[in-house]
């Protein structure tokens, strides 16, 4: 059945146990991302140490409302990120982007995504690959905050 | 068309005939299950057949061309017009054609701020600050984004009434929001999410008693029960063509003539000027005057033969086979732990779209196993956040019916659910 | 598609063998020479066979459900504008779907007077008292009322180009009329009356000079020959799909990106929104932006489906086809006594419509008399009116040709213009 | 031939030698009306004497600029209507208007409409019944100034 293609146990873990949850301080920057075609709902802290790509990436902690895929993105996104720097960060998001718009067809770097290559089944539902990137797309844009290239 | 006698007043089997697309199988050969009919509808090849016959016998650029080709078009673009205007009661210069029902709301909010630079007969149409424009918390998108718009072009003050716990329109402040200030009031006759049914005559009423416009959103009406906005006594009404079996891109404003007759343009363009000079031009009359530049002619004429389907097979029997489906559903749902109706639970002053939200299950996720097993539904706001916002719920997962949907179907959907719950272990 | 060697580079035979309705009759049984399609082509059976397929498996609400068909459905969207895009040599979010040109000319022009109420990104928008428009006074009305009104609104100056008397855009005023008060430059690619092409480059050198937007009205030229709006280096333009073999209700915004991303909505309403309150929304990025509600779906499917049907047949062919059968035309009627071209009567940088009037017959009579010989061409201004005023004509006869016309059918259109003037006895 | 059916003798008569042509004083209102589909134009005179339904047309004067219908229905006009009472006229123009928009299937009365019976063609082409009524509308818009009951 396709359905357990797409929501690997892995995935269902991170939704019921979401890794680093809440909202915590300190934080250098906190946004607030929706899908604007769901109503799923992001709000996201970064807090970094140093500046620029070799910035460490100190916390990020969140609270979200969504489905499981927003959720469980989500939860890997600090596995991923957490203790690495910001130039790391940004290279698994485009990795993990990748993943996601290859309609299925992209075979993942296990290496870069750890938990993340879970949501290659996800990336054939084009409607649900915006879920799996809520995060991402507040994690970004919080870090970008912090170093003050947002607009 | 033959009809079955028996509980359902429709012969389903036939209606299904008609519709190809309902024959196919989604995902891993699930038989589709199509309960998005409130998003948009299915064509039966009528529909379709119209279209095509009009496009290899007539087609020609309608009212602008004095030959033989452009005489057959015209005519049948103007007796789609007039079929589908004595399909709501109304006449047929009171008809307008539009892209959708969103931008026939435009079409009026921007006749109204545009009346601020036109002459004097369209001072009734005008808005400014210490006016107030006053719509719902239930409205779709479209009923709502084009009004708080013209009030930031204008001036006006944007208010509205809220919502009940199920899903209706709050009326019990009615005469304090709808007040002498009050220019126009805008509101859905069906909501999209919760099927309930607003008490148009009661607003009408109020709405009259002060002199204020009214514009009915009818897009979640027309398609489903017989209306007539003649006797809704509503001044302005729209509604789409691909919710009511008929094409995409095409769209019906409905305008008491007197007020058309007065209101300034919208678009602008060929075929619906009277004089065009380079220092200044004049306009023609309605229901031209809306309709500038070349028109969505096969599909007024797709939309006339969607309304001749109705027709056949009868308004009230279409009412009657969804509310079946309807009370099936709510039955068959409610009997779900954990399962809550967004809406009525009963069938009183209601509509076939069901929205529900399942306790421990996203409705993106539940949309998904839903669609794993071949149920078709729409999952998110359904284009009306703030009525979401309001009831406290993020997205919810929405079931809409038609004359082409069983019995059988709702009973997939009820299984589906259930499924949903197992599949996320909240059984 | 096969081609054959001649003097003509298309195999019209094979080509008229794909529309249905070029096989039919007109009055009393005469062949139909149809030579109107400067007002609306026909459609090949590639184009209606792509959009019944569509609706027959895999129709659907576009960007709004997650179930497989919707996904379907907004891929095969989403797919056609690409297609679209590339025919013009554009990005995929810089096409916007409209109803037709008229709406893309309009969105731009409400968007200029919606800047005043929107935020500091949309200043550059911006039209107030002092700002000048400059259009030219051979524009169809769809490109010259929307920018009339758009100063009425905002309080800006109209101000125009001048025509010669072969129907050509009078540029010798170009550095004064274009100078450091105008905001945008909206002008015709080609002439729907007298075929003439506008010199583009001069005029977009000139705006971007003074800093002014230009707004290409490219109606009479995507369809004919191949147009790449990045080349010509102008910021907006306009196309409709009913006159290059698609259907009609759709049209096509062009806008360059930073533009687009800058410029407030126009229509508002479902599925343009980023974030809906009753106190305010948000806005999506374009292309959403700019198209509310449920779309034209299938009619984008339709005309990608004639962006490949014109790709496969050649774009410089059709235009070379076009250009024997103009030649062949303007040859035929200046044979005929008292027949006079309403614009260029050689070659040199046009493209094929040919609008003539008769001595002593007027537009109307030898139409009558064309019609009846099966000729089915245009009488009238053709939307254009201040352009005939100009000209001093009251109404022109425009044949107008593309891809499926013969050169039989200009021998045939020359002798029934022969019969008009005996017919009236002008002989 | 359809042609000629469409186009009657006592229609090309009065195109080109129309009947009472030419703008004229004294008069009570002027007009000017356009077909905007095909930008024909018409400025049109009347005189009239008494007032109400009873009073007589004097004088019907016109500049034109427009096809044979338009021109040739015009110049029927004037026949039918001066040395007539408005109300006769009007009666008229009813009469004409039936026929005009009969499709051909109207049968004219010709008692009333005289040479105006030739136009009986003219009803099978619906986008030439705006040439043919060109005039009448300007002469009923004139009219009606003189009255004052125009708005
Ligand atoms: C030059 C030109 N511009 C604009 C238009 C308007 O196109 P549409 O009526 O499809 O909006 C036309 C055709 O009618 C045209 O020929
Ligand atoms: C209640 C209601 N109003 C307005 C609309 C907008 O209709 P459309 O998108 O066809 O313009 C819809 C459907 O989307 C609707 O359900």
């Amino acid at each position: 059945m396709q359905l357990e293609q797409m929501y690997q146990e892995i995935i269902l873990d991170h939704y019921k146990n979401p890794h680093r949850r809440g909202l915590r301080d300190p934080y250098d920057a906190e946004v607030h991302h929706v899908n604007p075609t769901c109503g799923d709902e992001v709000t996201l802290r970064v807090k970094l140490e140093g500046s620029g790509a070799e910035a460490k990436v100190v916390d990020v902690s969140y609270d979200a409302q969504g489905c499981s895929i927003s959720q469980a993105a989500t939860s890997v996104l600090t596995d991923l990120v957490v203790d690495g720097t910001v130039g790391e960060s940004f290279a698994k998001h485009e990795e993990f982007l990748r993943l996601m718009q290859g309609r299925g067809k992209v075979e993942p770097d296990e290496d870069v995504l750890e938990d993340g290559i879970a949501f290659a089944g996800v990336a054939k539902y084009p409607a649900r690959v915006k879920c799996a990137l809520l995060g991402w797309m507040a994690f970004k844009d919080a870090v970008a905050r912090v170093e003050g290239t947002e607009s | 068309m033959t009809v079955a006698a028996g509980p359902l007043p429709l012969d389903v089997a036939a209606i299904r005939g008609d519709f190809a697309i309902l024959g196919r199988t989604v995902r891993d050969g699930k038989p589709l299950v199509y309960l998005d009919s409130g998003a948009t509808s299915q064509r039966p090849r009528q529909v379709l057949d119209a279209e095509r016959t009009f496009l290899e016998t007539s087609n020609a650029a309608v009212h602008r061309g004095a030959h033989q080709l452009s005489e057959e078009a015209t005519d049948a673009y103007e007796g789609a017009r007039a079929r589908i205007a004595s399909f709501v009661g109304v006449d047929q210069e009171e008809v307008v054609f539009t892209k959708n029902a969103t931008e026939g709301i435009n079409l009026v909010a921007y006749a109204m701020s545009n009346s601020s630079t036109s002459g004097p007969s369209a001072a009734r149409f005008r808005l400014g600050p210490g006016d107030e424009v006053v719509i719902t918390e239930v409205e779709h998108h479209a009923n709502l984004v084009p009004w708080q718009q013209v009030c930031e072009r204008t001036g006006a003050t944007l208010r509205w009434f809220g919502v009940t716990s199920d899903g209706r329109v709050d009326l019990s402040e009615l005469d304090s929001l709808v007040n002498e200030r009050t220019k126009v009031v805008a509101f859905t006759h069906q909501s999209n999410v919760s099927g309930a049914i607003t008490p148009v005559a009661r607003i009408v009423k109020r709405a009259k008693e002060v002199g204020a416009l009214t514009v009915l959103d009818a897009c979640q009406s027309v398609p489903h029960m017989p209306v007539d906005f003649r006797a809704l006594d509503v001044d302005f009404a729209v509604f789409s063509g691909h919710k009511m079996l008929g094409p995409s891109g095409i769209g019906v404003l409905y305008g008491r003539f007197e007020l058309l007759s007065a209101m300034p343009p919208f678009i602008t363009g060929g075929s619906m000027i009277e004089l065009v000079r380079m220092e200044g031009s004049t306009f023609a009359p309605p229901p031209q005057r809306f309709e500038a530049g070349v028109p969505m002619t096969s599909q007024a004429i797709g939309l006339a033969a969607a309304v001749d389907y109705l027709s056949v097979v009868g308004l009230e029997r279409v009412h009657a086979h969804e509310m079946a489906l309807t009370a099936a559903a709510l039955r068959g749902l409610s009997e779900v732990d954990g399962v809550h109706i967004v809406g009525p639970t009963d069938l009183t002053e209601r509509g076939g779209a069901v929205s529900f939200v399942i306790d421990g299950v996203h409705a993106h996720d539940a949309g998904q196993v839903l669609d794993s097993l071949g149920v078709e539904i729409r999952v998110g706001h359904h284009c009306a956040w703030p009525l979401h916002r309001k009831l406290g719920v993020a997205a919810s997962v929405r079931a809409s019916f038609y004359l082409y949907n069983t019995l059988e179907e709702v009973d997939v959907l009820v299984e589906a659910v259930r499924e949903a719950k197992r599949f996320f272990g909240v059984a």
